[in-house]
């Protein structure tokens, strides 16, 4: 019997995702067995043009991880979409835009201008900035920068999401393991996760008080935490209650707040919003003014409850109006 | 959902109301054209009783199980609807109203084309929502039919009397060792010849010996448990150390060598460690102050009957009533010590220890003797912990004092006529019926008013002389009026330790400790949580009139939910998903009913779990739920969500 | 051209604002059009995911609208939506949204006049921004 | 319960009526509810908002009777009156005139239609004649029953045997001049009387000018001005010349705590008119708002919480003084208080664009019960601090106003007592 | 320190002070007097002075002088406290107080008293002249012969000035009283000011009553006052310093100028008289609905005064010797009695208290004035 034949796609993201897959350890070797590698531009020397031969549909599963940023990973996501049977969002960034998807807040030429002009560590006197094409000597096409950064559900039809930031071993082997089984979940099912959030493997949800109400926001660093104490009631940001588990509440483990990276469940359509109701809910003042002294602690809203999710949030990002100049 | 969804939609006319404005023949083509729609019709009055009949005989012969009418408001006739829907066949809660009557032909009327246009929207919206209805049950709870009344003052009492004589069997528990509250302590009352006892013995003498009333003194309460129509009560009965045996022959206080201050009269007489709190008091037995008490066995010596047992141990006892009423009663204020002069001199008294000094039956007989001496000028400061007059004063009126502050100078003036009064008051409150005459009387009788702003000062000299020294608002003009007694007009204060009971029940309080109505106005003997009412002065100030009334409504409410067989409530109410749900907790601190808590399921794993009793549907745990677990019937995300959606795009 | 009509969602709690607009309409007051209730029993149940739902649809602004602090019929719902949608105001910010385009109003049963009020006033404000027309890659 | 209760009788339908009936239904007692005018709702409904909480006064009134319309235990009887009564507690029986009101209630759908035709117009009672209704009529749109009444006084078919325009455009054919009046004869167990109150009239103290100066109001008017139901939609706005006024004085005790017209104490005037001039200040921010008193009866839960706001968060002023008199300035129609400032001696005059009169009330009662009454006016009491709700006639109870002037809670604190007691009898007590 | 007397309020009872004491202290009295002016206070403030017993500042006050009964307080009143009695009370109060003698609290505070002083003075009048008379003639009347002249003149004019030195005394103790600022302390105003003032204010008001007009509806009350006061004051003139030409043994004769003036003064007293006696028995006016009996013992005193002195006039005039000996006597014994107790000690005080009263307000004016 011919091994199922797996792709693995790097687009806009950290390359977290692609060493997650390194970190399944020796477990590597059990995948290697299983399945054939068909494409995976990180570690194995395929070409583009290699996928293009494939018959559509042949490719097993693609596992994809990164959000969509320039034209080459649409063209890419695209090809393997229909090369393959099933599309893997694998991760953070390629499930909902992840950490790179913040640059949402920005247009185009102000993230081209900020990277090509502006960052002290450029010089760039003549202000050169990138072009999609040159024809100097010969022809030089290069990928165009699309105006937002997208999940890859918003490009192509995806069948699973692996989540986190990277995806830990156990989540990877977890839905790889689902795949192999046969036994296919519905479409649009996130793998290897939990069904509900972090607090429900969180050892310190036990030490909650019955009513959890804060009366201030601290970052981490500013306070010494207690680990044997629910973050919460310490006053600070934990995004567990809003997050999907399934990993094991790592940093929780370490005294390390939840920040989202196992993205939203599957009641909530919008990250950002239910977090902001969620821990706007459970601060205990009464008095607009009160509010908005804590608030003002906050040194980044979108980073706090948007810093997995933007590109997938229901506005995407900053707004951009339709047929506007 | 495997059922096909099949909607009708019925737009109502309101005579010209609606007709006038919108095209609601346009309303109904579009109405077809919406998923799922297989009716749309137009009546002139879908209210009434034709315009009814078509949605039931719909129903039937169009196989629906959706029922859409747009209209008016649902604060109007969803009631209407509901119920044609379920006599219709269909459960009333698969029914949803458009109003496009208050919100749209109303306040749209010079835009007819855009009003219907609106209309559409807003059918489009109740449509959608229409969609995703569930079918609901009201739910419903065998009520048991006892009540539990906790405080044995005149509220108490009254309200015990009345459910009693509409045989409602009543628990009547007291932390005291006697009924009666702060109501028998009071001498002649402000309207009539009675005195505070008569009105005690009047309500005991339908409370004692009650078959249906079973009173407990000396007990408090410990838990409550469940929700309307059916409380678990836990109580804990003191030791009172004799028992029922006790036939008041009184040998025991005669040996008793410990002398404790009387706290029935506010301290101003002696009594032993084994006493009868008064002489009414009931139950009829004697009863030891453990706290005093030597345990010198005298008594238990000479008891003819052998009703003393000093080993008498506390015991708890739990009981399940219908409903409870918290009749806690109040507290006096107590001027902190040099507050107006208070405990530094014995001739500074409160309005409480003058009932009691002018009591025939108290410390003096009814002779106004202190220190010594029956005093000849007497200055009452009114006021005394209310309206805000010291830095510790209460900000609020207490109502009751001052026609008690006149009433006793006029029995004053008429039993010593030559003492001169004067009243240092703030504002005169005689607002009840009779008192503006009262108040007439006793401008009548020379008894003198000075109107103060800023509390007046009680001045002490060496020889323990005293006087009060105040400025005259309304002379603007300083005096000091030389006096042999002041008497401090004190008012009312929510009594201590309210807060475990009220936290016991769980109901609300205000910023002073008062406890909470629902409604001021027109929920007063109601707290937010059903089942539980509230009668006499804890929830504010009250006089002997006012608190028996309220008794008495409260016990009117109790009855009403005692005498049905099971209570209802609305299901809109918030529901866990527990598929979802990771405990997180969030949920339960939104509550302010409490009706939520965590059960565990298994080990630690840990969920939300809603009391439908408790739930009163507002939905804030579900705005709050970080997981989208919680979720409110009739209001879900899904739902609303479509609502929102449906009111975008073109129609 | 079209007249633009900006089209406005209204969250309102069932006990005081939504009466508010019952008695609007029964005190024959009047506002602009396109205000679209969405009842709800509380404020304290508006989800701050409702009003980015609506702005992503398309809605030209929002209010979200419940009894006066201390009036909740819920004891304290409305507290906690305050402390919802003062939060979601930062969020909205962040997106680029025009503060004009959501409310947090109380308005109580009594109040028609109030949400009149309002209504003239944040209408006038939307027409003078124009409409939210936005992008949005992806249907869902 | 193994007995059958009787039924028991609740005469007045406002809102001590409406509690006194919804509490004994709910008890599971039958009763009738008897509103001598078309709807019930009486003076709670006139309000615009009610102290201290600024409730809408209909909104949080209205829920009630709509739930005493559906309430299966209440036989509502409206434009009715109880006209004789006899027999004793426990067996009362009692003979109530319903009165015609040319209108079919069974076919009335209370559409408007008939109203907005009818060609004559008459002054509106529900807001004090400050506007106008047709002789069909419902007395206000929140009315309960919504049904039509024929005003048989000024209607046109009545007066001059022509018009018949309402049966014309009735959409149910629910009109009926035919009707006649029925007379009801009950057997109940026990009655409440809650028949309330009226406003004395204020052209008895003279000295204030009402109905002879055009910008003196009483309190009741100014409640229905403040309104947005009310006759100016809410605007307050002078009667002479229908501007804004700029300052307002408010004046205590006009027929009360005056032992030549009434000595008694009306005990809500003082908390409405505080009312009042918040709500004005709140129509009206820049209005000057000064209440004339003599004792601020600040007394119940809350208010004097309210009064302090009233003073320090909306600027109203407090005078500590009754006014002497006022005169009215010919052309501009303001009007001038003569005064004592009781707090610095001085005798001063001020100049206002309106005032208003808070009038004292005075009790009614039904002829046909002949309740002993007391020197106050007020009916007798047996027992006052034991059955604070028993009047001298064993089986019949005082609610509300008409057993003593006091504010809404204590009223519907009454009718729950009165309720019970009622309830006591008509279920036969418990041996 | 205001010391306070709480047995006050008592007293004014006794004077004939009505129900004040259910003075709720609203203020409408001072607001409906049609005298008060911006700045003084009363009825309201001298009501809540003597409830709280605040002697010291109702002794200083001449706000009662300045009242004139309309009655107005007391129709409004919504206690029907009835200031305008207290103040009459008040007025009568302060003329014990000033009254040195004893003689005033003694009349006013009992009635027994005030019927023994008359049947004690009446009784030394007659005395006097059934030991001093003259020759009695019965054939023609000669009344200068039955009292002769000189010792008539001394009788009245020693009356006279003992009653003036009395009066002075209690206008001076009235001064001393008023004169004091808020805190009770002594003021003194320069004496060029004290005579400027009383010339501008005390013969004027004293002649001239015009206060009264002040008052609501009281112009007829001012002319039946002036009538009164000037008929008084006529028959005073006529009978102490023209003694020598009206107690003569000439016959009455009408053209006299004298007699003119006689016959005015009669109408006018018997006319004043009786208007008040009616007024206050009918109780047609405020200020006669309660009447102290000094007030029935001066209008009785007066009328009959005046009676007998028509009747001893009558008698002349149609030359009775007899009855017009024994009424003039009669006449002279109740005269006498009704200058010598109703001038300083009770109710006719007031006619001198009265502008006095508005001087001293004046003086106190310009020393607050120069204060300020």
């Amino acid at each position: 019997m011919q091994k199922p034949k797996i792709a693995l796609y790097w687009c806009a993201g950290c390359g977290g995702c692609e060493e997650a897959v390194v970190d399944l350890a020796e477990k590597i070797l059990d995948v290697i067995n299983l399945v054939d590698i068909v494409f995976w531009p990180v570690a194995l020397d395929y070409k583009v043009e290699d996928v293009e031969k494939l018959p559509d549909g042949s490719i097993t599963a693609s596992f994809i991880n990164g959000g969509i940023r320039m034209g080459e990973h649409e063209h890419v996501v695209k090809l393997l979409r229909k090369k393959s049977k099933l599309v893997i969002a694998y991760g953070a960034c390629s499930a909902w835009g992840g950490v790179p998807g913040l640059a949402n807040l920005y247009d185009k030429e102000e993230i081209m201008k900020c990277v090509y002009q502006e960052t002290p560590t450029v010089d760039n006197p003549s202000k050169t900035m990138p072009q999609v094409k040159t024809e100097k000597e010969v022809t030089l096409e290069l990928p165009n920068f699309l105006p937002r950064i997208l999940p890859l559900d918003l490009v192509v039809d995806v069948d699973y999401y692996v989540p986190g930031c990277p995806p830990t071993p156990d989540v990877t082997w977890k839905s790889i393991e689902t795949l192999l089984s046969g036994n296919l979940p519905p479409k649009g099912s996130t793998l290897g996760a939990l069904t509900k959030s972090v607090c429900y493997e969180c050892a310190l949800n036990e030490t909650k008080p019955e009513k959890v109400l804060i009366k201030d926001f601290m970052r981490p660093h500013k306070v010494a935490i207690d680990p044997s104490k629910c973050l919460l009631t310490q006053n600070l940001m934990c995004m567990g209650p809003v997050t999907r588990g399934g990993c094991g509440s790592l940093c929780l483990k370490v005294a390390m707040p939840c920040t989202g990276c196992f993205g939203p469940l599957d009641e909530v359509k919008d990250y950002g919003g239910k977090a902001a109701s969620y821990f706007a809910s459970i601060l205990d003042y009464m008095d607009e003014k009160e509010i908005e002294k804590v608030l003002s602690k906050f040194p980044d809203f979108m980073g706090v409850f948007y810093r997995y999710t933007l590109p997938a949030s229901r506005l995407r990002g900053k707004i951009k109006m339709k047929g506007g100049d | 959902m495997s059922e096909e969804l099949r909607i009708g939609v019925y737009v109502c006319h309101c005579g010209t109301n609606i007709a006038g404005v919108v095209n609601v023949k346009d309303v109904v083509e579009y109405a077809k054209t919406l998923p799922n729609v297989v009716v749309a019709k137009e009546y002139v009055f879908m209210c009434s009783a034709p315009g009814q009949q078509i949605i039931k005989e719909d129903i039937k012969n169009f196989k629906l199980n959706r029922v859409v009418v747009a209209a008016c408001s649902p604060s109007l006739h969803e009631p209407t609807f509901r119920t044609a829907t379920a006599e219709g066949g269909l459960n009333p809660y698969l029914f949803e109203m458009a109003n496009i009557r208050e919100h749209c032909s109303w306040v749209h009327p010079d835009e007819k084309e855009v009003a219907t246009t609106k209309a559409k929207l807003l059918v489009k919206m109740a449509v959608a929502k229409a969609s995703l209805l569930e079918p609901l049950s009201e739910i419903k709870f065998k009520v048991n039919n006892t009540a539990l009344i906790i405080g044995g003052g005149v509220s108490g009492l009254a309200a015990a009397r009345d459910l009693a004589a509409r045989g409602i069997k009543t628990y009547l528990i007291d932390r005291s060792p006697t009924l009666g509250g702060r109501a028998a302590r009071l001498g002649k009352l402000t309207y009539t010849e009675m005195k505070g006892i008569d009105v005690f013995k009047g309500l005991i003498r339908d409370v004692a010996g009650n078959r249906l009333i079973d009173v407990y003194t000396n007990t408090e309460l410990v838990s409550v448990d469940g929700s309307v129509g059916n409380f678990k009560v836990k109580l804990v009965k003191n030791p009172r150390y004799v028992d029922a045996k006790c036939n008041l022959c009184g040998e025991c206080a005669k040996v008793c060598p410990v002398e404790v201050p009387d706290e029935f009269e506010f301290g101003m007489s002696k009594r032993k460690a084994i006493y009868l709190p008064f002489k009414d008091a009931y139950p009829r037995i004697y009863v030891i102050d453990m706290k005093s008490c030597t345990r010198c066995l005298e008594c238990v010596k000479v008891c003819p009957v052998g009703a003393i047992n000093l080993n008498e141990k506390p015991s708890e006892l739990t009981i399940n009533v219908g409903g409870i009423i918290v009749a806690a009663g109040y507290d006096p204020y107590e001027p902190k010590t040099g507050e107006y002069g208070y405990k530094l001199s014995n001739k500074v008294i409160t309005l409480f220890q003058l009932e009691r000094l002018l009591d025939s039956e108290g410390p003096t007989k009814g002779e106004l003797i202190v220190n010594g001496v029956k005093p000849k000028n007497i200055v009452f400061v009114m006021c005394v912990g209310s309206l805000s007059t010291t830095p510790d004063a209460y900000p609020y009126c207490s109502r009751m004092c001052c026609s008690s502050t006149i009433k006793n100078a006029l029995v004053l003036r008429e039993k010593y006529p030559d003492t001169n009064i004067y009243i240092a008051y703030k504002d005169v409150r005689t607002y009840g019926r009779g008192d503006e005459q009262l108040y007439m009387k006793a401008g009548e009788n020379f008894v003198r008013f000075a109107k103060f702003k800023d509390a007046p000062k009680i001045n002490i000299d060496q020889k323990g002389n005293l006087s009060v020294t105040l400025f005259e608002e309304t002379l603007q003009e300083e005096i000091t009026i030389p006096t042999d007694l002041v008497v401090l007009v004190v008012g009312m204060t929510p009594p201590r330790d309210i807060d475990k009971v009220r936290t016991t029940i769980k109901i609300g309080c205000g910023p002073e400790g008062f406890l909470r109505e629902a409604h001021l106005k027109l929920r007063p003997v109601e707290t937010a949580t059903d089942g539980v009412y509230l009668a006499g002065a804890v929830t504010g100030p009250k006089n002997i009139i006012e608190s028996i009334a309220s008794g008495s409504a409260a016990a009117s409410r109790t009855l009403a939910l005692l005498s049905k067989e099971e209570v209802a409530v609305e299901p809109l109410i918030a529901v866990v998903n527990e598929d979802i749900c990771s405990g997180c907790a969030i949920c339960v601190a939104m509550c302010p009913y409490g009706a939520i808590s965590l059960k565990i399921i298994d080990k630690n794993i840990r969920v939300a779990k809603v009391d439908s009793a408790l739930c009163k549907g507002c939905g804030t745990c579900a705005a709050a739920c970080p997981s989208g677990a919680m979720q409110q019937y009739g209001f879900k995300d899904a739902q609303i969500k479509a609502q929102v959606i449906a009111a975008m795009g073109e129609v | 051209m079209k007249e633009f009509r900006p089209r406005i969602v209204v969250f309102a709690c069932n006990w005081c604002t939504y009466a508010a607009l019952d008695l609007a309409g029964t005190s024959r007051m009047k506002y602009p059009t396109n205000f679209l209730v969405v009842k709800e029993m509380c404020s304290g149940r508006v989800d701050p995911q409702y009003v980015l739902e609506a702005f992503r649809r398309g809605a030209d602004g929002v209010i979200v609208a419940g009894c006066h602090p201390g009036d909740c019929h819920y004891i304290e719902g409305n507290y906690k939506t305050l402390r919802r949608m003062t939060l979601l105001k930062k969020l909205l910010e962040e997106f680029g949204i025009e503060k004009e385009r959501f409310r947090l109003e109380w308005i109580s049963a009594s109040e028609a006049d109030r949400f009149v009020e309002v209504a003239n006033e944040m209408y006038e404000k939307i027409k003078n921004l124009g409409p939210l027309k936005i992008e949005i890659e992806g249907g869902r | 319960m193994s007995y059958l209760p009787k039924p028991v009788l609740v005469i007045g339908g406002g809102i001590a009526g409406i509690q006194a009936a919804l509490d004994l239904a709910d008890q599971g007692i039958q009763v009738y509810l008897v509103e001598k005018t078309p709807s019930i709702g009486g003076k709670m409904m006139q309000l615009d908002k009610t102290f201290p909480t600024l409730d809408c006064s209909a909104c949080i009134l209205t829920p009630k009777m709509v739930a005493v319309a559906r309430h299966p235990n209440i036989k509502l009887l409206t434009y009715s009156e109880v006209i004789e009564v006899t027999g004793s507690a426990g067996n009362f029986n009692v003979k109530i005139l319903k009165k015609p009101r040319y209108v079919d209630e069974e076919k009335c759908i209370g559409c408007g239609i008939c109203f907005n035709k009818c060609p004559s117009k008459v002054p509106d009672e529900f807001n004090l004649g400050m506007s106008q209704r047709r002789a069909i009529y419902v007395p206000f749109p929140q009315a309960v029953p919504l049904k039509a009444t024929i005003d048989k006084e000024h209607c046109i078919y009545f007066t001059k045997q022509r018009c018949r325009v309402c049966e014309k455009v009735c959409p149910t054919k629910a009109i009926n001049y035919e009707q006649k009046p029925e007379t009801i004869e009950l057997n109940v167990a026990s009655i409440v009387v809650a028949t309330g109150y009226q406003l004395i009239d204020p052209t008895l103290a003279a000295q204030y000018g009402y109905g002879k100066y055009q910008n003196v109001y009483i309190s009741l008017e100014f409640e229905r001005l403040l309104s947005s139901t009310g006759p100016t939609g809410g605007e307050i706005v002078r009667r002479s010349d229908n501007k804004h006024p700029k300052n307002i004085a408010f004046i205590q005790c006009v027929c009360s705590r005056d032992v030549k017209i009434n000595p008694n104490c009306s005990a809500f005037c003082c908390m409405a008119s505080v009312k009042h001039s918040i709500l004005a200040k709140e129509h009206l921010p820049n209005v000057d708002c000064t209440i004339f008193y003599m004792d601020l009866r600040a007394f119940g839960k809350g208010y004097q919480e309210f009064y302090n706001r009233a003073m320090r968060e909306f600027g109203v002023k407090f005078m500590r003084g009754k006014p002497a008199k006022i005169e009215e300035e010919p052309e501009t129609k303001n009007l001038i208080i003569t005064y004592e400032d009781t707090f610095t001696g001085l005798k001063k005059t001020m100049t206002f664009d309106m005032v208003v009169l808070a009038v004292g009330v005075k009790p009614i009662y039904p002829e046909a019960l002949k309740l002993p009454l007391s020197e106050d006016g007020y009916v007798q009491l047996k027992n006052q601090y034991l059955d604070p709700v028993l009047t001298m006639i064993d089986g019949v109870y005082t609610v509300g106003v008409a057993a003593g002037a006091k504010d809404i809670p204590d009223s519907v604190v009454q009718s729950g007592n009165a309720a019970i007691k009622a309830s006591i009898l008509a279920g036969g007590a418990q041996k | 320190m205001t010391y306070l007397v709480p047995q006050h309020p008592l007293q004014l009872v006794e004077l004939g002070a009505e129900r004040f004491s259910r003075c709720f202290n609203c203020g409408n009295c001072t607001a409906i007097c049609p005298i008060t002016k911006e700045k003084a206070s009363y009825p309201r403030k001298l009501i809540r002075y003597s409830l709280l017993g605040m002697e010291d500042k109702i002794l200083s006050s001449t706000d009662p002088w300045l009242c004139y009964y309309c009655g107005e307080c007391s129709d409004q009143c919504p206690r029907d406290a009835n200031p305008g009695s207290f103040m009459m009370s008040l007025r009568r109060y302060l003329t014990t107080k000033y009254d040195w003698t004893g003689f005033s609290k003694l009349m006013y505070y009992s009635k027994k008293a005030e019927v023994i002083a008359i049947i004690v003075v009446a009784a030394i009048v007659g005395s006097i002249i059934y030991l001093l008379h003259g020759p009695i003639v019965e054939t023609r009347v000669e009344l200068e012969t039955f009292a002769p002249y000189l010792t008539t003149e001394i009788g009245a004019l020693t009356v006279l000035f003992v009653l003036a030195g009395i009066l002075l005394s209690n206008l001076y103790r009235m001064y001393r009283f008023v004169m004091r600022d808020e805190n009770g302390n002594r003021i003194r105003v320069p004496l060029g000011f004290m005579i400027r003032d009383f010339i501008r204010i005390v013969p004027l008001h004293f002649l001239t009553q015009i206060k009264i007009k002040e008052c609501k509806d009281r112009q007829k009350n001012w002319i039946n006052h002036l009538i009164i006061f000037y008929g008084y004051a006529a028959s005073f003139i006529l009978f102490v310093p023209l003694l020598k030409f009206t107690q003569t043994n000439d016959p009455f004769l009408f053209v006299n100028p004298l007699s003119i003036l006689g016959i005015f003064s009669t109408i006018a007293l018997l006319y004043g008289a009786s208007i008040a006696i009616y007024g206050r028995v009918k109780k047609t006016q405020p200020m006669w609905k309660d009447s102290h009996s000094t007030d029935w013992m001066f209008l009785i005193l007066l009328l009959l005064t005046t009676i007998t002195g028509i009747l001893t006039g009558i008698f002349r005039t149609f030359g009775f010797p007899l009855p017009t000996y024994i009424m003039y006597s009669l006449h002279l014994m109740i005269a006498a009695p009704f200058l010598i107790l109703e001038v300083p000690f009770a109710k006719w005080s007031h006619l001198a208290y009265r502008p006095f009263a508005l001087y001293f307000e004046s003086l106190k004016e310009r020393y607050l004035a120069s204060k300020r």
